[in-house]
């Protein structure tokens, strides 16, 4: 979808290359393999904790109208308590009576603890091109990266959380616009790859719970740490629908279905991404 | 906290491994906005790296540095207690410094 | 350029069934589908709304429609395949490679001012020069080559890329034609790319 | 839970911004004393070449590792390492890149003649690491390969 913007038109510096290797240069079946030894090469050095070090900062900064701090924000396991916190998020809050992901939680916080403007906040959750990072990225990134080796665990508990999974579930399959896409026609096969990017099929647990661990990711195509609100509202918009609103429920219906599919599987994020 | 660096710096065996990200845009001059307005370009021109007072490693730039650029070198000694400092300056001469301390 | 088809008879069946399963108390999990979403661009809320063979295709594979839907749905498809009016199926081979190889097109961020893309190669591998094509369709590498331009096969493919769910009834393939993502002329480019001898795809 | 990378130090501010701006001024004459701004500027590879003031013999006594195939050419990583004797200086060039040269190192005396780094790369094209030895430019090359990602490009 939009591919790469950042590296040609991006970069603007000529025209995209097609590439005239012989088949026989390159493994045909996996894009995995083929991009193995790229990814190796980036070892854990990931830019993505430089998005960390901003999130630590606007978490303990005091700003906004009510001049305080978000150190009191409860992501679900108490004021202040970050440490695995995001791997048991999505899940019912019962001060808003809602299941929220974390990034409705921190519009949440930052609302309610600082003062600022929900409008303000949805309006333009996430960072332009050569923009610094939003609020929400750097936030997101900094949170994600304290769930580090924790293992992902979604509630289904209550009502709501198992309505969040089946309208996620249910909304994973809906085929519609021009095109007839749904998030199935691309994730939900195994050993399939779009160009030479490999698909995660999404319905199979182990391939669900690498994707998810890994997310929010350091985008090298964006330049910046991406979020899961980011992710599903890019597919969609790939799918040729209209804009998924953030925080809406099907967004969160989403980010539930994939938890719950990624549950058991440490944290490992935010992680790199192509 | 505009824009954060980060060095790690460690000693095996007598070499100090060096390994630094920096957050900066590295614009190249050649993109435009959503808008489709040109982005100016912004880059970091130098990288000097010292341990304690001694140059390590010292770097002219171009645009094709990427974005958040990460660095990676090596050099002889460093015990716990000495400093590796990292400093840029960029086309738009605006500049960071961050100093880390073997462990 | 959204679809301006008729369903008539197939889709008042289908309409009749879910609002009867609704009424049995059969509740929707979806919700408000269009209280998650905002116009965008050329992105309007009428992409939402589901035609009789996306709702019958929005189930994992494993639960596809029945054979009576699967029919109707085929045969719907087949009745709305327009061949090309002049009768000629092969355009210009090197304009068909450039929409294989462009994804643009549709998407909210996309300008409606642009031809749109067909994306071929998100999916399918063609030329044997390009390695970054995906695997989501079936090879179509030395496609003219291997099947000859016989008049059949011609009208075969014609109506694969118009609307491949005349032959796979939840086909993943967008319907080029019937949807109006290219146009006739790109649609024969495209053909031209397949078949043409001196294109890439069967050297 | 383990944070690896919360294990080193985090410092900043004005004062050891101002403190590390002087100590270090007079180490900059130690450096290449002036950018090789003919070399940056230059649209092809001789140009760059002639920036550098030479062309460079192949050499098989560098190493240069870079992946055969890019997933985004905007960040491809590069390691160079040199086994000359005498290596003073590492240039990093992207053949096709509008300014083939991305970065001009100095290797003082005591640093490992050795570095990585990530650049942009345009299209598919040779990478190249120039050595200046013993006051001699020598070089090694290799391909990279930057394809299509993705759905909608």
């Amino acid at each position: 979808m939009k591919i790469d913007k950042s590296i040609f038109a991006a970069l603007a510096w000529v025209s995209l290359a097609v590439l005239t290797v012989p088949d026989s240069a390159v493994a045909q079946d996996d894009g995995d393999n083929v991009f193995a030894q790229y990814r190796e090469m980036f070892g854990d050095d990931n830019p993505a904790e430089l998005i960390e070090l901003q999130g630590e900062d606007l978490w303990s900064q005091v700003r906004g109208p009510k001049k305080a701090s978000l150190e009191k924000c409860d992501l679900g396991l108490g004021p202040g308590k970050l440490d695995g916190a995001y791997a048991q998020l999505p899940r019912y809050f019962a001060d808003t009576k809602h299941v929220m992901d974390l990034e409705t939680r921190l519009v949440y916080c930052m609302v309610t603890l600082q003062g600022f403007s929900e409008k303000d906040l949805v309006a333009k959750p996430f960072s332009g091109r050569g923009e610094q990072p939003s609020d929400l990225e750097a936030l997101s990134a900094f949170i994600a990266g304290r769930s580090r080796g924790a293992p992902i665990k979604v509630s289904q508990s209550h009502a709501q959380e198992r309505a969040a999974y089946e309208r996620g579930k249910e909304f994973f399959y809906y085929r519609a616009g021009p095109h007839d896409f749904s998030c199935a026609t691309c994730h939900s096969q195994s050993g399939k790859r779009i160009r030479l990017q490999a698909l995660p099929n999404l319905t199979e647990a182990a391939e669900a719970r690498k994707a998810y661990s890994t997310w929010p990711g350091y985008r090298i195509s964006e330049g910046t740490v991406r979020t899961m609100e980011w992710r599903m509202g890019d597919c969609v918009r790939q799918q040729r629908l209209p804009e998924l609103q953030f925080g809406s429920d099907i967004a969160i219906g989403l980010i539930t279905y994939l938890g719950v599919m990624a549950n058991g599987e440490p944290m490992n994020a935010p992680g790199l991404k192509r | 906290m505009a824009s954060p660096m980060r060095i790690r710096a460690k000693t095996t065996d007598g070499i100090t491994e060096v390994k630094a990200l920096m957050s900066h845009p590295m614009e190249t001059g050649m993109r435009k906005d959503a808008e489709g307005k040109p982005i100016p370009a912004h880059y970091i021109t130098e990288v000097t790296a010292t341990h304690n007072d001694k140059l390590v490693l010292h770097a002219y730039w171009g645009p094709a540095v990427s974005q958040n650029p990460f660095l990676n070198f090596q050099f002889k000694g460093g015990a716990a207690g000495d400093t590796v400092t990292i400093k840029w300056v960029d086309n738009l001469g605006e500049s960071q410094t961050e100093q880390a301390t073997l462990s | 350029m959204h679809r301006t088809v008729k369903w008539g008879l197939l889709g008042a069946a289908l309409c009749c069934t879910s609002m009867l399963a609704a009424a049995a108390g059969k509740s929707d999990p979806l919700g408000n589908v269009a209280a998650s979403f905002k116009a965008h661009g050329q992105a309007g809320m009428d992409r939402l709304e589901r035609d009789p063979m996306q709702q019958a295709c929005s189930q994992p594979a494993s639960s596809e429609p029945s054979a009576e839907v699967a029919k109707s749905i085929s045969r719907s498809a087949q009745e709305r395949v327009k061949p090309p009016s002049d009768g000629q199926y092969l355009g210009d081979w090197k304009a068909g490679e450039k929409i294989a190889q462009t994804g643009k097109g549709m998407q909210y961020s996309d300008d409606p001012a642009e031809p749109n893309g067909g994306n071929c190669y998100a999916c399918h591998q063609m030329a044997g020069s390009e390695i970054a094509y995906g695997t989501l369709g079936p090879s179509l590498s030395q496609y003219g080559k291997l099947r000859g331009t016989s008049p059949a096969i011609l009208e075969y493919t014609w109506t694969r890329l118009w609307n491949s769910h005349v032959y796979n009834v939840c086909s993943h393939m967008p319907r080029f034609g019937d949807a109006g993502i290219l146009t006739e002329q790109q649609l024969k480019d495209v053909m031209a790319y397949l078949f043409d001898l001196d294109s890439p795809v069967n050297q | 839970m383990n944070y690896p990378r919360r294990s080193f130090l985090k410092l900043g501010g004005s004062a050891l911004a101002a403190l590390a701006t002087t100590a270090m001024w007079p180490l900059r004459a130690l450096a290449a004393a002036v950018r090789p701004e003919a070399a940056f500027v230059a649209k092809d590879l001789e140009g760059t070449y002639k920036g550098l003031g030479g062309t460079p013999t192949a050499s098989a006594e560098i190493d240069l590792s870079t992946p055969d195939i890019a997933e985004n050419g905007a960040v491809v990583p590069i390691n160079v390492t040199s086994k000359l004797p005498g290596t003073e200086e590492i240039y990093i060039l992207v053949e096709k890149n509008p300014n083939p040269l991305a970065a001009a190192f100095t290797i003082p005396e005591g640093t490992e003649p050795f570095v990585s780094l990530r650049v942009k790369v345009a299209q598919t094209c040779n990478l190249i690491a120039v050595v200046k030895a013993g006051g001699k430019l020598y070089s090694a090359s290799k391909e990279t390969k930057v394809t299509l990602g993705g759905c909608g490009g």
